[in-house]
């Protein structure tokens, strides 16, 4: 399994993490890899982008809930925006949905940061 | 009638989506939803992955033996390895209240299934039975 | 080294092209390119095919095992049967010049790969042996 | 696997059979169906069009072969068209790329029938 990273950051302190594949066992770590880089950057505002994540397990679930509590350490908003039914359903199940910051779109994500 | 397909892996993640495209090319020509495929295939995934992780220690090329059963109206999959054996009551989920990573691959395979369980009354590793009703889970019946 | 990976489906023909999906993707994971990867799928699916149709005669609930194995510069695929055996000699292709429906399979088997065994020295069924070297194969090396 | 057939028949004689999906052990039997139909009518020429086939194993080139002698038997012209790679390939490794008449596209196949 291939996942793709691309991230882009705007002069006003916020980061965009698109994110292509699978997240699971394999490629979670990587994923982490991301956003300690983007969090180590002190950015005001962190996106991720999940409309090209087709599938994610218990790996890439406990990732992002890192990067939550990283948020909350470091007092950067954290944003997940996009979700795919699939990835959807799996924070549902885990109860999550309303844990995160989720929404439609990057723009919406973005919206007054 | 149940008609299996079994698949065997070496414990290595990166075969793990060959594990999820046998499975979801299985489950839609059954004709199941998307969201129930993809739900059972989250369960088969996550236990593979333990074995992985704690069974096999990380060792990559140890057999994770997968068989799938499918009969008109339930699904089940077995899945058997040679590794470490352990208590099975050890092998519970976290509380979901306490947000924090881990502990929600085996809730995931709790809340899913309709039985989920581990046998380790042979000489060694595990096999794991899951099963799945599917009654409301088929697209068209 | 070697890797291997192991499937069996029952002898009905809709399996195959489950067995094929699965070998594109450990193929084209090790960089096969396409027109290579298809061919070795060609050799693979005509083997189970005339186990369904002759070792298994029709019948299509009984297993066919598949194990395929990567290694840098080849590929061996073994595929067993628990069916009726038959002289090997007696299976062969038809000669080419005549143009008539049939015996086309194992021709291209023996035509696309490097090693066809069949071997018979067991209680019931077959086990086919296909080799292919890769070193020109690869899209990348 | 799911095969599909989408057959056109115009008005001079000739008929086109647009086959999607893999042919193999499980579909080639439809294939031989719906040429053994288009026979039966009776066409001036038949044209195969295998745009939409990635796979096919000796059953399908039985299948169409069997397809050419029924045109010759028939004073049928038989025609196949848009060979995939992978088609194609199984065709040059059978010797059987010359023995059949093959074009580029159905307008092609069909001018001067
Ligand atoms: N196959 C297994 N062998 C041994 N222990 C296991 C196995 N699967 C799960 N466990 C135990 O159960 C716990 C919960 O597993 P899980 O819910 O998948 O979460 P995580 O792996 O993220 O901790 C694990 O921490 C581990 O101690
Ligand atoms: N697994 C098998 N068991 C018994 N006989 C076989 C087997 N495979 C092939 N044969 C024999 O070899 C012949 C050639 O096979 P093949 O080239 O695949 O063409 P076809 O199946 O179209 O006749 C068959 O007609 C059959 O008699």
């Amino acid at each position: 399994m291939s996942i793709e990273f691309q991230s882009n950051e705007s002069g006003n302190g916020t980061a965009t993490l698109v994110i292509t594949g699978d997240i699971d066992m394999s490629t979670s770590t990587l994923v982490r890899t991301h956003l300690t880089d983007l969090f180590k950057k002190k950015q005001k505002a962190i996106v991720v982008d999940l409309a090209k994540v087709s599938y994610i397990d218990s790996s890439g679930i406990a990732t992002l809930v890192e990067g939550l509590q990283w948020s909350h350490n470091n007092n950067t908003k954290f944003r997940l925006t996009n979700l795919t039914p699939m990835v959807k359903d799996v924070f549902e199940i885990a109860r999550l949905l309303t844990v995160f910051e989720v929404y439609d779109s990057q723009e919406e994500a973005l919206e007054g940061i | 009638m149940a008609e299996s397909v079994k698949l065997t892996i070496p414990s290595d993640s990166k075969y793990l989506c060959l594990v999820r495209k046998v499975l979801h090319h299985l489950l839609l020509e059954r004709q199941l939803s998307e969201e129930a495929a993809q739900r059972l295939i989250l369960c088969v995934d996550e236990a593979c992955s333990n074995i992985i992780k704690y069974s096999y220690a990380g060792c990559p090329d140890l057999p994770i033996e997968i068989s799938f059963s499918l009969a008109d109206d339930s699904f089940q999959a077995k899945i058997r390895d040679y590794g470490k054996q352990c208590d099975s009551r050890k092998i519970k989920p976290r509380p979901l209240d306490k947000i924090e990573p881990g502990g929600l691959g085996t809730y995931f395979m709790n809340e899913i299934m309709d039985e989920v369980s581990y046998c380790t009354d042979r000489e060694t590793g595990t096999l794991l039975t899951m099963c799945k009703h599917l009654k409301n889970e088929l697209t068209s019946s």
